[in-house]
């Protein structure tokens, strides 16, 4: 008997099971991202770019054109393959790490300059790939591999607000959330809404995701979850922070 | 719009920066990404200028490591996309190239060097040789035409783009600040009126079809999980990389065949070796000229050819022993009399000191 | 001519002496020489003292600046002092009379003016910015000690310049004239002041 | 898709749960995010070579789909029960 | 007869007149600040760091130890010795190129971890020492030698508002503030204001300083002041953003 | 807090990664400033537990641009300040060793080496050799130590704090993958205890005084106006780099005086050559070894001295041949009768294919 | 003891692979031998069979991978196919006859199970899991196959393994003095598994 | 501060004019931003070889010290006369 019916079409069966680990959020939202390009038929026009981190090994996750690109570096990458054929959707998916510190130059940049792209951040407060440490989203307190007696923010600074931030400065017709691998529902709006923004040519669609990572955390199912819902939510808010008609749900 | 740029052959009388942008016209370049930095600034400049009636696009990035991302990007999407950068941008242009040559992207750059190391001087040198062959985590998987007047400015960043579509490795004019600003002629033409077939660009992604159903999705990556899995990648590559040498290695040479002494030299320094050679040559000296057009491939088995007639050698580079480094390398193992050198990092040369320091040692 | 004519120009920022260069060595490749002009350069956009290098041959030229020059041109102090690298035996050295004061010390120490290279082999004194502003208007002044050059140099018939000029500046003198006018006028003053000093040094 | 993936199908009053060995990593969120409480250990291994989810308390579940929906690795199928249809 | 009396004491007099070209804001901000280097005593405690752009021209300017570093890095060299020897007082200095492009990654991690350092962005709307090309903050609209048809927001991107994001993102203790050469008293404060918040040890100090640079603009004396109080001030608006007790100054 | 962190001799058997945390402490290292990458993470992981017991400090960056750039401030402020990379984090290196190449920063570094290019693999390369060497917009003015055991990994970060502070270079012990992430054991020590004297850092800003009264003020730059300024500034520089090359050259050779064929490595790789050698040799085959440390300065004369000797050579190394480059460029004009070469980019090397390889063609 | 022994350890990431290799490692080095572990790294955290590489030998050890293993030990049905490579015809190969169902058919075609690499010296199956669960408690099933990996490998007596093995869990075991017993009955019940299976072998 | 710089000096009723020919360098600014328009182009150079500012009507110089504080060079320093005591 077959069983693959829960897939997404645009998943690419032959890679599955995927890479990621036992409850990882990234397969949470990639699930999520392929019902959303099943929904909007896009398979044929989308560009997916993965980052180093956890998101490189969804390099052939999607039957998508597909391009794994350098630590912090699929922004630009993206950016270049939609400027020039506007007529491609291209998606940047990256961590925490890729977006806020080694790459925020580019996340900055490409809002300022409201490139017509989505970016996609999953937040999982910590360096997953490299095995656990500190990132730009860390908790205060949390324990990571180089905060190793927890993050103190008065030495380590505080987490990183990336939706907040890039709503600040992106100009009009940009579209900027933050939803949380715990509402699945109101995860999948707000990253439909960021493709649909690209489609429409608004401006830049930025989505960042609350999502988890069991294997650095430690932690079993239900810690995961109580992670993601109390811990993370306390400090990072979800809802709409910039909509291209302003209309925001929280 | 959209004529072609460039009708019949023109003598023209311009600066090197905006030589290099007619050629990147001329060679049917889509769009430029860059990052402004001397003494490339004009090549931006004019391609600004000039782009926008040609239906060609521009992008400025935020630095050079966006730079060289977007343009691998405008590469990946099938269009002929270029950059240029000078000293430090060319450190950071190490990254995205890096990624070009795993990835073998056909990459197409103008590097007019400047002092270094470090931010050092906004004008000469030849400095970036060692970073442009074989910089970055990898083996110098690269195309280097190292250029010595405006016309080979323009002729080698046309043929750039041919040699980077049909051999899929990262290929670069190497030149410097001042050929990027001095003034002198060349004559610009349209390759295809020439009749030098253009190559053409494919996309890498976004091609016709329903992927995984109408044709295989393009999974492309530059990581590997485990060391075996990376040799057999890597393997194949650096055997194209072999197997393309003697189809793009270039060089020049005068007068070897009887010469005592040989002067060695590339890039802009060449045309005083030249020069120097023939007054020399005049006065009745045997001295022979021997110049590397491709740094990467080096003309390794041309140069031992010359090194079987003369082997007395000597070597005038604007740095500390950049050339010298690749010119022992390529006459391993071959006897050599003597190899002097003269290195001036970062300042020109002339031939009357080329002549002199011949004259003396004759 | 000789085979390759080497003219460095040296002046403050305002002074127009990139265009002097530019203009002469358009004028050379257009005489179907090869010409060569290349600005000197530095980090800052502004302050140095401007020079422009031109060489003018008959067959391809090597390294785009030079060691020595055969005509070194300077239009203020500070340029006499940062062109004297440039300076040797062979050199006319050219000067702008009218903004430079030379010492006339005879370097007993008391140095009244800027020195100058004596070891040139000729200095040629022009008063190109009094004259301009006497007899014609001060901003031809470059055009004076570009018609210094070509006379000094000798290597680029007057003819040649004219259309370098009028393809540079083509558009301002349809505009206005007048201003082609006092454009050549100001070259044929440059050539006379040089001719008649270098008959005086004889 | 090409793959196929072994099935296991255990039903209940209001529907089908599907789960695939070949698929399930073991990871538990959605044994902790059913509201009724239908899910636990196998004895089945599952493709980590651990043991993989299974409902062991089928008649409690209500085809509501939440386990579905936040399984990372696309291991679970619901299959709702057609309501009859009232008139018949 | 001698006159230095108007410059600072903390300046270099062997280097004057500087570098920089006549009528220069970096010269008049520079001014201002070797003031209150004067007024504060702090000329022996005190590492100036400038970036590659014209803040280049200042590597010899003060009698103050002054680094001179690379494009974009002035940063994190500054907190780098910040960190190695909290000792120290840290001003790095630089353009809006530097600071917004490049460097915008250490911008705004600086920000995020409250380094105890102090930067000053000159804004003056484009890249002065390359020659006069778009800068992040060239006006919509703007020509430059990389905008020469006028920059259009939708392809080039609009304007950086440096101190609005900052103020979005840096934690309590910050000091964010915009000022210009066009109001001195103002700039002198402000940037007397972010010294003070680096001696007091608060958090990251920020100032963006709306400048001239008659060079690349091609503008005189009057269209320059014009410029700077007419066209900039529209865009950019002057100001205190954040301050470390949060009562602002507009 | 701030007893000695390692008192008498200490045998531990512990991962290289962690042997380079110890050390840098048994160093007196004041701060670390770093951004993650693997193979290099337990440096961090270890510093950041061991840091604040010993009064140490600890700094996660942005990226490896930053981490390059505070390194230098930590410098600059007179602090034993050093860092660990690796891979494309060497790469983005390049720009802030580059600065501190010009400027004569005594910047330290642990790289541990993984397959290249690009990204490529997380564990085990000899692809950072081109790099680590000469990398960046200039002539390599640089100390590098290849280091083959956890001894040496302890041993030479030690020394590149001595080495880099008593001549101004930046100084890198450059291992991989394999020796940071195995276990194997080691002494550790602290280098005064055995009368190791460490060179005292000094701060190049912020010295007592009034900066243009009491003392000049510290007016540091890498940039300079016009090329012969930069020639004259450059030129002292690589005078004292030449003139430092003998002072920390090193090398390690075994059985040359009779050999046949020497065995060429360095790293880890050269374990398995010394295995190969010694079994060889008691297998009554004329098998030398000799292995450079430092690649930078590379033991050139010392080279050429066992050339004379022998001139037959197997080359082995998990690149492809980066190695080679600087012993080619070592032997230049020295002939050599064979140079044959093993190249393995990204993987290791065993003692037993070494033995098949030279008893095959014996 | 040969002068050098080779082993790799194969099994699915919640295994405990990589304990037993440091734990053999220390236990090595305890008794004044070189030794070198180093697990297999790739790019994910979790997902690809884990392996760990020991050697232990009297004099410094070469590459820190190896070709070829002396001992060849698989944990999972993925781990056999996976360490295929590192057997050759003088490893023994040990694999877990509990969770690995091997292929008896005799290359016939119709695989029933997995294929064991039949090239080795000799195959040793060991029903570690089973008599981990029957016997002790499931979690010291790591501890079986350490100790018939030392029976195997015949290297390390008994006491240095158990120096070790305090050296790493001492706290738990002063915690939970009973862990301590359950670990070396563990031990020993390997040790004796290999013996039964050598002797059957015989 | 070793170096010296040559000093114009100018009086009017409300204080002194200094300006220094070696630091000006012909910008305008201060001309442009004088309140009573008292500055204007001098016959003398100033160190960039063109004219550098001088109060041709300093008679009008409120000593605001404005020109002063815009200067980006140091060029001028304005000195008020202090007021006489009221008391005199
Ligand atoms: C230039 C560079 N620096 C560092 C690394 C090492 N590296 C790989 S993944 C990673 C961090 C990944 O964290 P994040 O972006 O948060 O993604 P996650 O794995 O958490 O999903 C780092 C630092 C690299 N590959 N390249
Ligand atoms: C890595 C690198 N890229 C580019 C440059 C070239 N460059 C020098 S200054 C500069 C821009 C300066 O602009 P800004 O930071 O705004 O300072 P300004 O000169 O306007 O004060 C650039 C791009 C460089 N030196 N290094
Ligand atoms: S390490 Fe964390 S983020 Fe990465 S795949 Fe595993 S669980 Fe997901
Ligand atoms: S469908 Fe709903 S009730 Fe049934 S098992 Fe899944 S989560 Fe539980
Ligand atoms: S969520 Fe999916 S992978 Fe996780 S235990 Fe449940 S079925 Fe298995
Ligand atoms: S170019 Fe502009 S910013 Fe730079 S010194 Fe000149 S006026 Fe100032
Ligand atoms: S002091 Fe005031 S009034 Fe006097 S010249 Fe200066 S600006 Fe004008
Ligand atoms: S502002 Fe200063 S430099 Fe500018 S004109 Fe006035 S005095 Fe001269
Ligand atoms: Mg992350
Ligand atoms: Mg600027």
């Amino acid at each position: 008997m077959v069983n693959n019916l829960a897939m997404p079409k645009s998943w690419n069966a032959d890679t599955k099971p995927h890479k990621f680990c036992p409850g990882c959020g990234h397969g949470i939202t990639l699930k999520i991202l392929g019902e959303i390009i099943d929904e909007l038929e896009i398979q044929d026009r989308l560009v997916f770019g993965v980052d180093i981190g956890c998101s490189l090994l969804a390099w052939d996750f999607f039957n998508v054109d597909t391009v794994q690109t350098h630590h912090g570096r699929t922004n630009p990458v993206m950016v270049g393959i939609k400027r020039a054929n506007p007529e491609l959707l291209c998606i940047a998916y990256m961590g925490d790490g890729g977006g806020y510190a080694i790459g925020s130059q580019h996340l900055v940049n490409s809002a300022f300059r409201n490139e017509k792209i989505m970016a996609i951040v999953i937040n999982n407060c910590n360096y997953g790939m490299t095995g656990g440490q500190m990132a730009p989203t860390t908790l205060p307190g949390q324990k990571t591999e180089t905060s190793p007696y927890g993050r103190d923010p008065e030495t380590m600074g505080s987490p990183t607000l990336g939706p907040e931030m890039v709503a600040a400065i992106a100009p009009a017709g940009a579209y900027v959330a933050r939803a949380s691998i715990a509402n699945i529902r109101q995860l999948k709006r707000f990253l439909k809404k960021a493709v649909e923004n690209q489609i429409a040519g608004n401006g830049f669609s930025f989505v960042e995701v609350l999502s988890s990572c069991p294997t650095n955390w430690r932690t079993n199912a239900k810690q995961t979850w109580d992670y993601v819902e109390k811990e993370m939510s306390k400090y990072f808010k979800t809802g709409e922070f910039r909509t291209p008609d302003e209309k925001k749900e929280a | 719009m959209t004529d072609k740029p460039i009708q019949g052959e023109k003598r023209v009388f311009m600066t090197g920066n905006e030589a290099l942008a007619w050629a990147a016209l001329a060679a049917k370049a889509d769009i430029m990404y860059g990052y402004p930095i001397t003494p490339q600034n004009e090549v931006m400049h004019y391609w600004t200028r000039l782009a926008p009636k040609y239906g060609r696009k521009f992008l400025q990035t935020e630095d050079e490591l966006s730079a060289g991302f977007t343009t691998i990007g405008g590469i990946l999407a099938g269009r002929k996309a270029f950059s240029a950068t000078a000293g430090p941008g060319t450190t950071l242009f190490q990254e995205p190239i890096s990624m070009a040559e795993m990835m073998r992207i056909p990459l197409v750059m103008a590097i007019m060097q400047r002092g270094g190391p470090s931010t050092a001087t906004v004008i000469y040198s030849q400095q970036e040789v060692n970073m442009v062959t074989y910089g970055g985590n990898g083996e110098g998987w690269r195309v280097v035409y190292s250029t010595a007047t405006h016309q080979e400015l323009y002729d080698y960043l046309i043929k750039s783009f041919n040699t980077a579509w049909t051999y899929r490795f990262p290929t670069f004019v190497l030149a410097d600040g001042y050929q990027a600003k001095m003034r002198e002629p060349l004559v610009m033409y349209d390759p295809e009126e020439r009749g030098m077939k253009m190559v053409e660009a494919t996309p890498f992604v976004g091609l016709p079809g329903m992927p995984g159903k109408d044709r295989p999705a393009a999974h492309l990556r530059n990581t590997f999980s485990v060391e075996e899995e990376l040799y057999e990648a890597i393997i194949p590559i650096h055997q194209e990389y072999e197997a393309m040498i003697d189809h793009v290695v270039e060089w020049e040479e005068e007068d070897v065949d009887d010469a005592e002494v040989i002067i060695l030299s590339h890039g802009v320094v060449s045309r005083a070796a030249k020069a120097a050679k023939n007054r020399l040559r005049e006065k009745g000296y045997k001295v022979g000229y021997f110049r590397p057009i491709t740094l990467r491939p080096f003309p390794e088995k041309q140069l031992q050819r010359v090194a079987a007639k003369c082997n007395n050698f000597l070597l005038a580079e604007s740095a500390l022993g950049q050339l010298a480094r690749l010119v022992k390398e390529a006459l391993f193992n071959v006897p050599v009399n003597k190899l002097e050198t003269i290195y001036k990092p970062g300042v020109g040369f002339t031939a009357e000191e080329l002549i002199e320091k011949i004259e003396g040692t004759r | 001519m000789a085979r390759l004519v080497k003219i460095a120009i040296a002046g403050e920022g305002g002074q127009g002496v990139q265009a002097i260069g530019d203009v002469l060595a358009e004028a050379g490749n257009a005489a179907g020489k090869e010409a060569l002009y290349i600005p000197n350069f530095g980090v800052e956009q502004r302050g140095g003292v401007s020079i422009a290098f031109v060489q003018i041959s008959e067959e391809q030229i090597g390294s785009p600046k030079f060691a020595s020059g055969d005509i070194v041109i300077a239009l203020s102090e500070r340029a006499v002092a940062r062109t004297k690298q440039y300076v040797t035996k062979d050199t006319l050295f050219v000067y702008d009379s009218s903004l430079i004061t030379a010492d006339t010390s005879n370097g007993d120490g008391k140095a009244s003016g800027v020195e100058l290279p004596r070891e040139a082999k000729q200095i040629i004194a022009i008063p190109a910015t009094e004259v301009a502003k006497q007899e014609l208007i001060p901003r031809v002044f470059n055009m004076i000690v570009l018609g210094a050059t070509i006379r000094a140099a000798g290597i680029i018939d007057m003819q040649t310049i004219r259309g370098a000029l009028e393809h540079k500046l083509g558009k301002k003198f349809v505009e206005n004239p007048k201003l082609r006018e006092l454009n050549y006028q100001a070259l044929d003053r440059g050539v006379e002041l040089v001719e008649k000093a270098l008959q005086e040094g004889r | 898709m090409s793959k196929n993936f072994r099935n296991l199908c255990f039903e209940g009053p209001k529907g089908y749960f599907n789960i695939s060995p070949d698929l399930c990593k073991s990871c538990g969120l959605c044994k902790e995010k059913c509201p009724t409480d239908v899910l636990d250990w196998s004895e089945e291994l599952g493709v980590y070579g651990s043991p993989m989810i299974e409902p062991v308390r089928m008649e409690q579940c209500t085809a509501c789909g939440i386990c579905q929906m936040v399984c990372p690795d696309a291991a679970i199928l619901i299959e709702k029960k057609k309501k009859a249809p009232k008139t018949a």
